[in-house]
């Protein structure tokens, strides 16, 4: 990878995947309930996509240097897996550390590559996914920490 | 022929009541015979205190027969009160007495707190004592405005008149409102001083002792006031009980009577002052009585500035008024006005409103039996400054 | 004070003596003695300053009760003297020569309670009202509210929400105590 | 007449060199006083519409008129003052009474027009020259129309009910209980909000009138758990109570109490009068709680026939195996429960749906089915070593105590949670002796716990942590004891707006031996009942539903209510569920009778 | 002597005795007629303003202000105002506030008195609608209902500030020609008398007194 272009595509393939993950959690979900908030998080996954490739067409820009909150909350979390009867807290823990796998992914990327264009698009990767993880964290300190 | 009260007159008379207070019917004058002429005074008349009329039989410029009329400013406050709560009659019944609100407001709190069981806190009887007396200045110097008006000296009038301005404005800093107070509230006073408050009402009385000095020389020592006045509507001694004549009117001819001594209510204990008297209960002698007892006031009121406490509450722990319900009793407060016994008499049945109130002012009788009597035999032209010097006041007497 | 009491309660058959405060007692007497009572504690007793006379209306009871408040000057108390009297036509024995006010009073009782007081001058005068044509004003049935909006009316354009039902309509028109 | 008298008057030429009295321009130079009576200054966003002031005024000079923006505000009833100049007479009660002091004077006074129509003008809303004036009357300080403080609550003192189940709040007396609903305002603001619409004014004031019957009826309108709501109610009531504004809210809770606390409970039948004329309907009611019971309550007085099934052995759900007895003793629940169980309710206990009975059965059998089982499972916190022994769940100790048996907590406990549940798990822990520490990860003024609650845990000797995030449950030396790894967080504004967010910081941790660690950080529904094709059929969101109209789920005879299908999750939203899902399946079942509303 | 004028458009004057018909006119009244040159018309209207004498018939409350108004301290004599002890002098009526029944007839009677063109302000709110006394039996509510009125002053009661306010505004409405209560009196006199028989239940005066 060693353009611009390349890395973006990984992204959106990267999103692309994650929203695929969704549906195919969502497919085998018991509930119905369970199965809306799935694809609503693969419409997420999409809609970051979007983002995404608005930003390979040039009508979207990153900004590495905005702060995104970190709420830290998936970090010290169990690692939890999809099965069937999973739950909306583990749906949720799987979102986030999914976001924060991603983000992390980026930022060693961009600590590794030397060109400063490339480290500035993956920087600003990063920072999306930030974003996206705190979406998550937020659902997840609104919906599942109610009492704590 | 020499009337028993008031001057001589050549004519004959049919009094209204004779001594004795047998109401025989006065013989009826031949008006048609066309030697006497009826005339109405009032109400819209600038010599009536306030609107009641005067229905007056003439033989020629004097007055052989005199009716009172009054009903003009009867608004029902009686009636209205009884549908009022507690707590809202309080704004009502200042309006009874225009030149006096705040006698009403507080012989009406004092009523209310007397048969609920209420004890106000000490600053607030001080409080209400200097506003009761700053009322009682202020009366008195649209009195005295009144008095010398009505004899022609429009000077007086505007000297007091303009100076009793000055005392309102204090009233405005200290109750929010010029007229009508609204300060002695059920309970207590509704706010304590304002800042600076003390040294302007010291400035404000001070002026005043320089301006009723001014007043003494030009308005009691003139010649034309004295001739005037002295001599004329003599209230002797014997006719106060008979009358229930009150007040100044009764002390002027020695009668040593005032709540404030006799009955203290608020601080009046504590205040250092004495009834002032006269001699010969005519139209000077109760002017320059109230002369003196308007001085009297400026000195109550610098009493009340030195010994009032300046914080503290002003007033008493009140249950929630909205729904307020006073324990059923019955009781009379009484306060010494300007023109004497100012009562109200209050009747509960432990309900939201009020059974019955009663106010009794002293013009009930001034203005009426005792105007009736008096009148009589004097000349028409003194008709006004006779009922400025009994002080009358009519809204009192029809509420 | 409880002499005079004791000795009103033999000679004239007064009941109901309360102890107001301590300036302050009122009794009740029969109509028929009042006016010797009176004339009496004004004679003999020293009460000789008359505060008010007045009424208060029982409607409850078919009473008016009529209420003296004598003053005595000299030991500074004061007596509420209470007659009941029918509330229909009945009337009561003036005291217009006790007094030189008591006829004002009687004049306006007249007119704001239709009570009637024989021999009262100018009873059937106007005193306040002029041109009534309703029952007397005073009286508990007369209301004065509807008595105003019928006769003067109220100027147009006013409207106003109870906070409470407001709400209800507006806000959860469905729920809330609806049985019943 | 002498020389004296006749030259004493030309004295007034004196006065020619005085200062003259005459104000040169009195409509500029003179503004009113400082604390002029004039005229009306509303400041709209403070006024909660409460009415006390068109109550107060003997003019009727104030009209509550509606104002769009306000409608619908939490605590606001929409309405605000409008005032008639051709009545006020500047009197000030409305100032004096206005319970958000949001109403005051200017010191203007002069408004004259030719058109006698004009004076009128909602003040605060209208445009008028006045609006920013800042002299004027305003109430003065220590002055008060209505009492501001609450009548004092009495309480066990914390060394005694510590060490004992006995109820901490001892209930007021009848003469206190007359004091305290006396300061009511009667404004009907709570009204709205109460979720279940109690008929707050009216009953407190039946306890003014002593006439504690009356006050009964009023509460069974709206509320068939009066002395449960009256002990442990969230009451938002006395959230938005006027009165409270200023000073403390209308204790409007423990009025309630003191309502039921004064009738007794074999005067029910007698005062309350519910005749009920059978239909000849079925109902099943799932789940015993204060949802269940509401609906039974009221579709019963509607002359159903209803069968509660509940898997535990009594009823009255999380209220019994929830709240601690020093809160909600037992025998007041069940003064609540048997006077609806009297009315010919059935219950079913020890029947579990799905296990005892298919779900489908119901459906079958009943004319309409209302489901209220609640929030029952306790949220993980999925963090590691949250399997340990010695971790407990807040709930579980909960019913441990309520069924009489030892929850095993040690004498070392660490609590995490801010939630009614930890508080109750908390103090319970402080009844059996044990030393507790509370973890929260915000401070405590974000805590959901009722604030009273907080403040007994902590007069009882609870130490509260605050923002304090647990990370790790590692094992401790003894097998009888378990050491968690915390840290400390720092909040941060979310600047997408929500409550201010914990974020940890890694350079200050500790770790803590406890004996045990009761985990008390929220509760999740069960709805392992319906069959996962049933499932379909239902709009649930989150584990919780999301009911239509009258509580109707999109099955067409399932009702919901209660905590799994409200935001709210508290014991009197799941009542007034309950009632509606009774007003809801009787126009199911009845339509006819609503046909012409 | 009858002095009527023998037309339909004469008042019935029912209120008085066969013999006191005698000593009244029962002629209806007659609006104001401007000048026809404007300019006349107008500087009648500047000297009109300028010279507002008040009468002297303190009706309600309100009076009490007027002292203060009338004397040195508001000084009102600068604005051209002067109380008169007649209608017939008179240009200005205060009605100061709430009004009888009693004083309404003699308001009725000094008004109509009163040589035109003549003005009227209301003081206080209880002419606007009943004010304090709104549910007293008593006191009429809208006083515009029996007497045209010019300018309400709204206030309990109004400061002689609002007084000398509301009399700047009478001048102005003076000088600009608007003021013509008096005229919708005339045109509307049936509507009025109506209005005050309404409350007036003893009319015993003629019906128009001038």
């Amino acid at each position: 990878m060693n353009t611009v272009d390349e890395i973006l595509d990984y992204a959106i393939d990267q999103e692309q995947q994650a929203a695929d993950f969704y549906e195919d959690v969502a497919q085998r979900a018991e509930t119905a309930g369970m199965k809306k908030i799935l694809l609503d998080f693969s419409k997420e996954e999409k809609r970051h996509k979007k983002i995404l490739i608005d930003v390979k067409a040039g009508e979207h820009e990153l900004s590495p240097e905005q702060e995104v909150l970190d709420l830290k909350i998936s970090d010290y979390l169990v690692e939890v897996e999809a099965s069937d009867n999973i739950t909306y807290q583990d749906a949720l823990i799987i979102a986030m550390k999914k976001e924060r796998a991603a983000h992390k992914l980026y930022s060693d990327m961009a600590a590794k590559v030397p060109e400063s264009h490339l480290k500035e698009v993956l920087e600003g990767l990063a920072k999306e996914e930030a974003k996206h993880k705190l979406f998550f964290e937020t659902e997840y300190d609104e919906r599942v920490l109610m009492d704590n | 022929m020499k009337l028993p009260f008031g001057r001589t007159t050549s004519s004959p008379i049919s009094t209204g009541h004779s001594a004795s207070l047998d109401f025989a019917q006065p013989e009826p004058v031949d008006l048609a015979s066309g030697k006497y002429v009826k005339l109405w005074q009032g109400p819209q008349h600038p010599g009536i205190t306030g609107n009641m009329s005067l229905e007056l039989t003439l033989d020629g410029d004097t007055i052989i027969d005199c009716k009172t009329h009054v009903g003009y400013l009867h608004r029902g406050f009686e009636k209205l009160m009884e549908r009022r709560s507690f707590i809202q009659n309080f704004t009502v019944v200042c309006r009874i007495a225009v030149p006096e609100p705040t006698f009403n407001e507080y012989l009406y709190s004092h009523a209310v707190e007397e048969i609920s069981g209420i004890e106000i806190p000490e600053r607030a009887t001080w409080l209400r004592t200097m506003n009761l007396e700053m009322m009682r200045l202020a009366s008195f110097l649209m009195w005295i405005g009144g008095q010398g008006g009505a004899f022609g000296q429009y000077t007086v009038a505007n000297w007091t008149l303009a100076y009793r301005d000055y005392v309102l404005d204090l009233f405005e800093e200290m109750t929010g409102a010029r007229i009508y107070h609204m300060y002695i509230v059920p309970g207590g006073v509704r706010a304590g001083l304002p800042d600076g408050f003390e040294g302007r009402a010291r400035e404000i009385m001070d002026g005043a002792e320089k301006l009723l000095d001014q007043i003494e020389r030009v308005m009691f020592n003139n010649t034309v006031f004295k001739a005037r006045s002295k001599g004329l509507a003599i209230i002797p001694p014997e006719m106060i009980d008979p009358y229930g004549i009150v007040g100044p009117n009764a002390r002027a001819c020695g009668v040593k009577r005032d709540l404030r001594k006799d009955e203290p209510y608020l601080a009046y204990d504590q205040l250092d002052f004495d009834i002032v008297t006269g001699t010969d209960s005519d139209a000077y002698e109760r002017a320059y009585l109230r002369l003196q007892e308007t001085r009297q006031c400026i000195s109550l009121i610098r009493q009340c500035l030195d010994r009032m406490p300046m914080d503290g509450a002003f007033q008493a722990d009140m249950p929630n008024v909205l729904h307020w319900k006073v324990p059923a009793g019955e009781t009379y407060v009484k306060a010494e006005c300007t023109r004497g016994e100012y009562g109200y008499y209050m009747v509960t049945d432990g309900s939201e409103l009020v059974r019955r109130v009663h106010v009794r002012g002293p013009s009930y009788t001034h203005a009426i039996a005792v105007m009736e009597r008096l009148a009589v035999g004097n000349n028409i032209a003194d008709i006004a400054g006779m009922m400025v010097s009994l002080h009358t006041y009519p809204p009192e007497i029809e509420r | 004070m409880n002499d005079l009491m004791e000795r009103l309660q033999r000679d004239f058959g007064v009941d109901d003596i309360t102890v107001r405060k301590p300036a302050l007692t009122t009794f009740r007497v029969k109509k028929d003695s009042a006016e010797t009572l009176i004339r009496e504690l004004r004679d003999r007793e020293g009460y000789t300053h008359l505060n008010f006379m007045t009424c208060i209306d029982y409607i409850e009871d078919g009473i008016f009760t009529l209420v003296y408040m004598l003053h005595n000057y000299d030991k500074k108390l004061s007596l509420g003297v209470h007659v009941d009297i029918s509330r229909e036509n009945e009337d009561m024995v003036s005291i217009h020569t006790l007094w030189a006010q008591a006829w004002t009073y009687q004049r306006e009782l007249r007119e704001m309670y239709g009570i009637n007081f024989p021999g009262s001058p100018r009873l059937e005068e106007d005193f306040c009202l002029e041109g009534w044509d309703d029952i007397p004003p005073m009286r508990r049935e007369f209301d004065t509210k509807e008595f105003s909006e019928q006769r003067f009316g109220h100027r147009e354009g006013r409207h106003s929400e109870e906070p409470r039902d407001h709400m209800k309509v507006e806000l959860y028109p469905n729920r809330g105590g609806d049985e019943k | 007449m002498n020389l004296k008298d006749l030259l004493s008057p030309f004295f007034v030429w004196q006065r020619a060199f005085e200062k003259p009295y005459t104000s040169i321009r009195p409509t500029i130079d003179r503004p009113g006083a400082p604390a002029y009576r004039g005229f009306h200054i509303n400041i709209a966003d403070t006024c909660v519409g409460c009415g006390s002031c068109h109550e107060i005024c003997q003019n009727h000079a104030i009209d509550m008129v509606a104002v769009e923006e306000y409608l619908g505000r939490e605590g606001d009833s929409g309405l605000r003052p409008r005032f008639d100049y051709g009545r006020c007479c500047w009197c000030g009660l409305c100032v004096d009474i206005c319970t958000a002091a949001s109403l005051r004077m200017s010191n203007e006074y002069a408004w004259i027009s030719e058109d006698p129509t004009v004076f009128h003008f909602t003040a605060g809303v209208d445009d008028k020259p006045w609006q920013d004036n800042e002299n004027g009357y305003r109430r003065a300080e220590g002055y008060h129309l209505y009492p501001p403080k609450r009548i004092e609550m009495e309480m066990l003192p914390a060394n005694e009910s510590v060490s004992s189940f006995e109820e901490v709040v001892k209930g007021y007396s009848e003469e206190q209980a007359k004091k305290e609903a006396d300061r009511c305002v009667e404004c009907g603001i709570c009204v709205a909000t109460c979720p279940a619409h109690m008929d707050v004014p009216d009953y407190i004031h039946s306890i003014r009138d002593g006439n504690y019957e009356k006050g009964l009826q009023l509460m069974y309108r709206t509320n068939p758990f009066p002395a449960t709501c009256g002990r442990i109610c969230t009451r938002r009531c006395e959230s938005v109570c006027p009165v409270g504004i200023l000073g403390e809210p209308v204790a409007i809770r423990w009025l309630k109490r003191l309502i039921v606390d004064q009738v007794d409970a074999s005067d029910y039948q007698r005062i309350l009068a519910d005749t009920i004329t059978e239909n000849g309907k079925k109902i099943a009611v799932i789940g015993a709680g204060p949802g269940g019971m509401s609906a039974a309550y009221y579709l019963r007085k509607k002359g159903y026939a209803v069968t509660v099934f509940e898997a535990q052995e009594s009823a009255g759900g999380m209220l019994r195996y929830g709240v601690p007895s020093y809160r909600l003793p037992d025998n007041d629940l069940d003064k609540d429960i048997d006077y609806i169980v009297s009315l010919g309710v059935e219950i079913k206990y020890n029947t579990a749906i799905g296990k005892d009975i298919k779900f489908e059965q119901l459906l079958e059998n009943y004319d309409a089915v209302f489901m209220s089982t609640g929030l029952s499972v306790p949220s993980s916190m999925r963090i590691h070593g949250e399997d340990h022994p010695r971790v407990l769940s807040g709930l579980q100790v909960l019913a441990d105590v309520a069924n009489g048996r030892d929850p095993g907590i040690g004498k070392k406990v660490a609590v995490i949670g801010g939630g009614n549940v930890a508080m109750d798990a908390a103090r319970v822990s402080r009844r059996f002796d044990a030393e507790v520490t509370i973890l929260y990860r915000r401070r405590i003024s974000e805590m959901p716990a009722d604030e009273e609650e907080i403040h007994e845990s902590q007069e009882e000797g609870c130490r509260i942590v605050q923002q304090a995030i647990p990370v790790e449950i590692v094992s401790a030396d003894s097998e009888q004891q378990v050491a968690i790894r915390w840290g400390e967080a720092e909040m941060v504004d979310d600047p997408k707006g929500g409550r201010p967010r914990p974020v940890l910081q890694e350079d200050r941790m500790h770790t803590d031996t406890y004996d045990s660690i009761i985990s008390a950080i929220g509760q999740g529904s069960n709805l392992d009942y319906i069959s996962k094709e049933m499932h379909e059929e239902f709009a649930i969101e989150w584990g919780k539903f999301t009911p239509g109209e009258y509580q109707h789920t999109t099955l067409e005879k399932v009702f919901v209510g209660g905590d799994f299908a409200n935001s709210t999750a508290d014991a009197i939203s799941a009542i007034e569920d309950g009632h509606h899902a009774a007003r809801g399946i009787d126009r199911y079942l009845n339509p006819a009778a609503y046909e012409e509303k | 002597m009858k002095n009527s004028l023998n037309t339909d458009d004469t008042l019935e004057n029912s209120g008085l005795t066969e013999e006191e018909q005698l000593l009244f006119s029962n002629a209806r009244p007659r609006a104001y007629e401007p000048y026809p040159i404007k300019a006349v018309e107008d500087f009648a209207n500047w000297a009109r303003a300028n010279s507002l004498w008040i009468l002297a018939f303190g009706t309600g409350c309100g009076a009490i202000e007027l002292r203060p108004l009338m004397t040195a301290r508001f000084d009102a004599n600068r604005f051209g105002v002067a109380g008169r002890p007649t209608p017939r002098q008179s240009s200005v009526f205060i009605i100061g506030g709430y009004a009888s029944v009693k004083t309404l007839k003699r308001i009725i009677r000094s008004y109509e008195q009163m040589q035109g063109p003549k003005f009227v302000i209301c003081l206080g709110i209880c002419p606007i609608n009943g004010g304090m006394y709104f549910d007293s039996y008593n006191t009429i509510n809208q006083f515009d209902q029996y007497i045209p009125v010019d300018l309400y002053a709204t206030g309990c009661m109004p400061r002689p500030e609002a007084l000398v306010a509301s009399i700047m505004a009478l001048q102005k409405k003076i000088k600009a020609g608007e003021c013509d209560g008096a005229n919708r009196y005339v045109e509307n006199f049936d509507w009025y008398k109506a209005n005050q028989k309404k409350v007036i239940k003893n009319w015993d005066m003629p019906d128009y007194n001038w």
